[in-house]
């Protein structure tokens, strides 16, 4: 079975991007699937980033650290990412003299043929292509389509750079193992951050505020750019008056969500808070990045959960869940506006860096969901309405203002049934810690189990949350296939934790993007399970198979 | 028809006998009888202080949020329903302190709503602390020794941004106030009604200080003129003027092409975006797209 | 033993912190330990208010909530409060004709004598005297000092009124039992919020900045009031620019401290990680009050523990330290001004509005501390100054700018040693992280053992942190000397948590003000301890001895 | 004798070539090599953005901290060490939108530091969104139909609030950009200098179009003008000016008073407060006190 793995590397302004792009839609068109992923600095210009581009024959959506197929745009990024190449691997260089080494000048063939070292990408997206052994004609259409829009002169040139850096690459040694051939597959290539967007609409989200904010930024791009989304798109002067924002929309009726960073997100835990005091439904996306503080603003990490878990002061119910990718974060979106809806609560979703840029590869994507319900009520069936009611299950009919004559009244501070001020110490204070005690209960039961992947027979087992899924379950699959008794547990609805029981005689090991082992702690206070072992990233890069597999061997 | 007692709220008041806040609150029930809103055409929306216990005391929808922020939370519920009159009823502390940063900006945005602050000088439901309007060297609880710093400029702020409508207003002066509530209410903008509403038991000076001071706003005042509006604005002296400084000239609303889009109607009620829609874009990626 | 709870109810505005004070003052000057505490609602005039006076002859600085005399200053206050009379309790009021009602009609008294009803307070004070026997000189003593400043006039009219209403009260059953006698001692009577400020300038704080929130306004008020501390105050134009400032200061070399309560805290947040992250020193005072959002903006509550320990994005050592009382809060203070300079981290001191409204009686309050060490470095010891410099230890040796010629570089980017934005994930993050670990093991290590109460033979512990001690205590003495086997553990050093061993033969009962849980949810995940019950209250309103009896009678 | 090389910095700069941000580090190196400051006399504060990078850029001590928290960060560093010249240096993002309340406070409390914005119009680190000076109407890479919110009027208000010192520069004018980076350090009180600093990636019009604009204030303008100045700042027209808009009348310091009572000192190099002023607040109740 082909599995490839590209890295495209050089500086910002070089052009990866396009380069990336190019290659991986012109692969796409192949009928290959393409798992993407990308790292870079928080720079505008200059400094090591890289594109990685994994191509495979079934769905492997999940990233690897080494290359098969390097391409170097400059001696800097050569330095830095030479130790990742594969001993059967090739390199894509300006120069170089050995056998693993493909040389194209790139600049220079882009100067003489376009009149500028701005074409020096498309050289080497060509060059890529015929190491590859791609038909030129489907880059040509690739390309074709991307610079439709900015003018048949800049298709052209585009195509000269890229046809040159083709020919340029005569017969070389190794390629031979790169060739793709045509296959008849069409996959959809979409990333968890453009998904999310599509999900909340299809929720019916109507309402989205954010502060731009690394790796969340695309989110409120994405609702702003595609308008037929029929979303209200605000960015707001900070984060507080995002959420403060957000709430009002949800209180009058529109389904809100805000989308931002942890340390944009730690300015808005007094707001969490209102939801949950006034029981406004509202859905938060952290998209997490390494802390603490500004910490490395584009790297990604798994840092947040336990500040998620507890953010807002006072005690209200709240749910966490943190998508594991593309296709769960569309289940995830849906979802999360529905227990907001349901429950009258904030859910928060936790993507990161990681599961924000990179795009997977699906031969179906999955975007029927569950029925979507308003929870809305009747104003008509209603006589004396109180925003607050008591009720069995804690959840008190919702009326937004203006619906009917009935009015809404929702109060941050204790409040009667009526939404007004209490002072009531002796029974309405209780009966309202009382409600949103049993909404915790209520939505504590709708949390949905961990996922077991090949649990039956494992002895250990890899216990992980959120975005390490593809490489969890690949270190499992391949741990198996060497006869490892294997298996793993992942958790992508993390809060409140549902009732689950560990079986007593297994090895459990923890893989968490962070320093701490965050899940571990919560595991170990709700259901007393105890770790044997730990895989911990937070050097700001993914976590991979290799990875966990080298911790593994390397602790146990 | 509306009447009065249409807006009589059945919740105990909590402000002292005698507080000024009483003058705006009945000023506000006027100017929305007189307007003809029925108490579920409206929002009224606040913070946290004294001030902002104002909606609980009114009968209608009401969205009492945190400290400082009852302007975004009131730009939200705009944009969600924009069949609601949308009213913030805030404290100076609330609105030029806390919310310092929200107000600056919506004054950038022009949301179609009305703020009225009542300004005390003074954060009184913390039992007394200088505000942003305390007038530099008064003493309080918290500044023994006398505020220090500049006193908040917010009206004359407001003006340069070409605020819609922006007006002071004196809590002893009710009819007045109740007036001024009704343009404020009616115009098209961001509507900014300042009332000096003297604290009777953490404020520095009396409410007879201020009502020896106030006087109304000339009859051929332009309030179209932003040079004078912020000369007037500005003044330091033994009058203080109150009625409308300023008028901004028109300019787009916040959020007006999304309304006019969605059909000015409430969010809540528009149909869920089709599934083909969405669907189209999760399709495989296909050659012949 | 003389146990006497007298409780004086009214509104806001009618003057019942006079007659308290007033009363307290006296009752001191007999010689008797005081303790009082207060409860009242978020309004300035009106509603229900009261003030608890606990008198006894030793040392019993718990609140209770039942009535040995019990003074109403109108008809709400009596209907409100008078569940809280004992059988054998004596009600003064206006009105009243039974045998346990002492009647004195204080407003027509002071309109009489003073031609105005505000003196009704005072006569009220003059009649309660008069029931528990106190000679009016002591009164007399109390007031003139009170009332000095404000003019003989005022001094004569408070004279008058409190005259008339020692006058008013003649024979009156029950009473004697009532009486005072002089005794031979003296108490030190302090809250844990005047005690605070004054520990803070002894530890070498320098600046706080606070924006007003009860129950947290008391301490940077303190700080104002007393210009002698040396201490920079300034009232901050929001929890956001408090922190900012104060960690700025710290930065600079000042000792700094902030003040809020809870939902000023939500908005610190970030800052709390930026103190993480720079390195910088910082002791932060969380006064809870019950939540969420704005709550009940004037009662007591445990409720942000979790929210406090795991605040801030990204991960970061801090300490959360939550003082018992008055003298705890002393020791405290120093401790956490000690602990945020050695470890260079944020430290949060956690009390609540019980703790910040209730006085104290000690005979000997303990003021001298550890040694204090400015864990500041000798910049003519260092040649070439890195702010960051890894060590052993984790902490790097501390100068502020402007101290010297080395320069003092803070980031609140993932950073090298000099103190610069780094991007090399290879081995300066991971550095860099583990610098952090490592200081939070340090840190752990120096973390304080939990108090022992009676714990060798118990077979039943309660386990409650912070405020809750006194009632504790109380609740555990009494047990114990009805024969049941009870003993406590109380943490007031909450995190990182010590090393610390529970004996598996006992039973654990949590006792926590809040609804969830808190403490208990913590050392489940940390010790995998079990709790057989629990205690919680999150009406407002504090724990007393009899609410843990009467829980723990009602469950087990 | 100070010269530029001990301003020098090791650090990689992370701006893109070309930046006009380059043209405001060496302009401000110059301006503390002319006012004769040591590196270790002066700190620079930042929050987050490409021009909050500067700091590291410049041999000083710094202070990096949180996105729009410059303000803040550096008033805790002026009082605890009155010596330091404590320079803010922040994107209009940061200062205006993020920061945009403690901009206003600041305005009130007058700190005698210097604020550097660096306006580019634009939240350049985050790849494009609108700022709040981004001019109504301007496509972003997020407002994709053009920003809808007025510009921030901030010189406006500053002078409204008679701010010590109100500037414009121009980071393609170095000499004179220079010359104000020195009036402004040397400045009693809180200075502000706005610099055009058009970004060369995402910044809406050319570095050109501000060039052809720009124009030196007349040589008879006078900064102590309030209403002039409030027009200068507010003059809609083909013309920029830059130089000195507005100083404001003396007044008092920030904290002034207390560091006059601690001698201008360094808060850390103050000795303990002494044990017996804490123990006698702590002393038990006495009969006879
Ligand atoms: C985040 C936050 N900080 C502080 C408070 C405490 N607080 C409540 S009201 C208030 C001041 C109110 O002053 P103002 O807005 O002028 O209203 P007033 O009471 O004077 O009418 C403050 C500081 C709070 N509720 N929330
Ligand atoms: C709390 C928070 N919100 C958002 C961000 C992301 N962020 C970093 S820089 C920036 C904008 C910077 O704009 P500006 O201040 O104008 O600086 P420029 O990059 O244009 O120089 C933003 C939004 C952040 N770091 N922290
Ligand atoms: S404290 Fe002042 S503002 Fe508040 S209700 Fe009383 S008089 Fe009015
Ligand atoms: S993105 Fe713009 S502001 Fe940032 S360094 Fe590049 S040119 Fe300068
Ligand atoms: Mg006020
Ligand atoms: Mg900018």
């Amino acid at each position: 079975m082909l599995d490839l793995n590209i890295v495209i590397a050089g500086a910002a302004g070089e052009g990866i991007q396009t380069i990336g792009d190019v290659l991986t839609r012109s692969i796409l068109e192949l009928g290959y699937s393409v798992f993407t992923w990308t790292e870079y600095e928080s720079r505008i210009r200059g400094g090591k980033s890289s594109y990685r581009i994994r191509v495979s024959e079934k769905m492997s959506n999940a990233p690897r650290h080494d290359a098969d197929l390097l391409l170097v745009l400059n001696e800097q990024a050569r330095e830095h990412y030479a130790g990742l190449l594969n001993k059967t691997g090739v390199t894509l260089a300006e120069t170089g003299e050995d056998l693993q080494t493909v040389a194209v000048p790139f600049r220079s063939i882009a100067v003489e043929q376009c009149k500028s070292k701005l074409y020096a990408n498309l050289v080497a997206a060509g060059a890529l292509c015929m190491i590859l052994q791609i038909e030129f004609s489907v880059l040509k259409q690739v390309l074709t389509r991307r610079f439709a829009a900015k003018g048949e002169e800049v298709v052209r040139l585009n195509l000269v750079a890229a046809r040159a850096g083709y020919a340029a690459v005569q017969s070389v040694p190794h390629t031979q193992q790169l060739a793709l051939e045509t296959r008849d597959r069409a996959y959809s290539f979409l990333s968890a951050h453009a998904v999310i967007p599509l999900a909340a609409a299809y929720a019916g989200c109507r309402f989205i505020t954010a502060y731009p904010m690394s790796p969340a930024t695309g989110i409120i791009t994405a609702f702003a750019r595609d308008e037929e989304l029929g979303v209200f798109v605000e960015q707001a002067e900070d984060e507080i008056a995002a959420i403060n924002m957000a709430i009002g929309a949800s209180y009058a009726g529109a389904r809100a969500m805000i989308a931002t960073s942890g340390g944009g997100f730690a300015l808005m835990v007094e707001g969490v808070s209102l939801a949950g005091m006034t029981e406004t439904p509202l859905v938060i996306l952290i998209g997490q990045r390494p802390g603490p503080a500004t910490g490395l603003p584009t790297r990604t990490a798994q840092e947040d959960l336990l500040f998620a878990i507890h953010a807002g002061h006072g005690e209200f119910p709240k749910a966490v869940l943190a998508p594991s990718d593309p296709q769960d974060a569309f289940a995830k979106t849906v979802r999360a506006f529905q227990l907001a809806a349901k429950y009258q609560i904030p859910v928060i979703l936790l993507t990161d860096q990681y599961l924000a840029d990179s795009y997977f590869s699906y031969d179906k994507f999955e975007s029927e969901n569950q029925p979507l319900t308003a929870h809305i009520a009747d104003p008509q069936a209603i006589s004396d309405y109180k925003r607050y009611r008591l009720t069995a299950d804690g959840v008190s009919p919702r009326l937004y203002p203006g619906q009917s004559k009935h009015l809404v009244c929702a109060d941050s501070d204790e409040h009667d049934e009526g939404g007004h001020i209490t002072e009531d110490l002796a029974h309405m204070r209780p009966a309202m810690v009382q409600k949103r005690l049993t909404k915790r209960k209520q939505l504590q039961q709708a949390i949905a189990l961990p996922a077991e992947i090949h649990l039956l027979d494992a002895e250990t087992v890899l216990i992980g949350w959120g975005s390490t899924r593809g490489a969890i379950e690949e270190a499992v699959s391949q741990l198996r296939a060497k006869g490892t008794a294997m298996g793993a547990i992942h958790f992508t609805e993390i809060w409140p934790l549902p009732d689950y029981v560990f079986a007593g005689d297994k090895q459990y090991i923890s893989v968490e993007g962070n320093a701490t082992g965050q899940l571990s702690y919560l595991l170990a206070a709700e259901y007393g399970i105890h770790f044997s072992g730990t895989v911990r990233r937070s050097d700001g890069l993914p976590i991979t198979a290799d990875y966990i597999k080298k911790e593994i061997d390397d602790r146990v | 028809m509306i009447e009065f007692n249409d807006y009589k709220s059945e919740i105990e008041n909590q402000w002292c006998p005698g507080c000024p806040n009483f003058g705006i609150l009945t000023a506000l029930k006027r100017a929305l009888v007189s307007l003809g809103k029925e108490p579920h055409q409206v929002c009224l929306v606040s913070g946290i202080g004294q001030a902002a216990k104002l909606p609980h005391y009114l009968r209608c929808n009401l969205f009492n949020g945190l400290h400082g922020r009852a302007i975004p939370a009131a730009i939200g519920i705009h944009v969600a329903n924009p069949t609601l009159t949308t009213i913030v009823t805030t404290g100076e502390g609330d609105c030029y302190g806390e919310g310092g940063n929200h107000f600056l900006h919506a004054l950038r945005r022009n949301p179609d709503i009305t703020v009225i602050v009542h300004n005390n000088e003074i954060y009184a439901l913390t039992k007394g602390q200088g505000s942003p309007t305390t007038p530099r060297g008064e003493k309080t609880r918290l500044q023994f020794t006398g505020v220090e710093a500049a006193q908040a400029q917010m009206l004359s702020t407001a003006i340069i941004y070409e605020c819609a409508f922006v007006a002071r207003g004196f809590a002893g002066n009710m009819n007045h106030l109740s007036e001024l509530f009704v343009s404020a209410i009616a115009h098209r903008g961001l509507s900014l009604v300042e009332v000096i509403q003297p604290c009777i038991i953490y404020g520095t000076r009396l409410v007879s200080w201020y009502r020896e001071r106030v006087e109304l706003l000339p009859a051929d005042y332009d309030r179209r003129d932003r040079t004078a509006a912020l000369e007037t604005a500005l003044a330091q002296g033994n009058r203080i003027p109150i009625g409308v400084l300023y008028e901004g000239p028109p300019r787009p609303l916040f959020a007006e092409r999304y309304r006019k889009r969605m059909g000015e109607q409430p969010l809540a009620e528009l149909p869920l975006i089709r599934q083909k829609t969405i669907a189209a874009r999760l399709a495989p990626w296909n050659r012949n797209q």
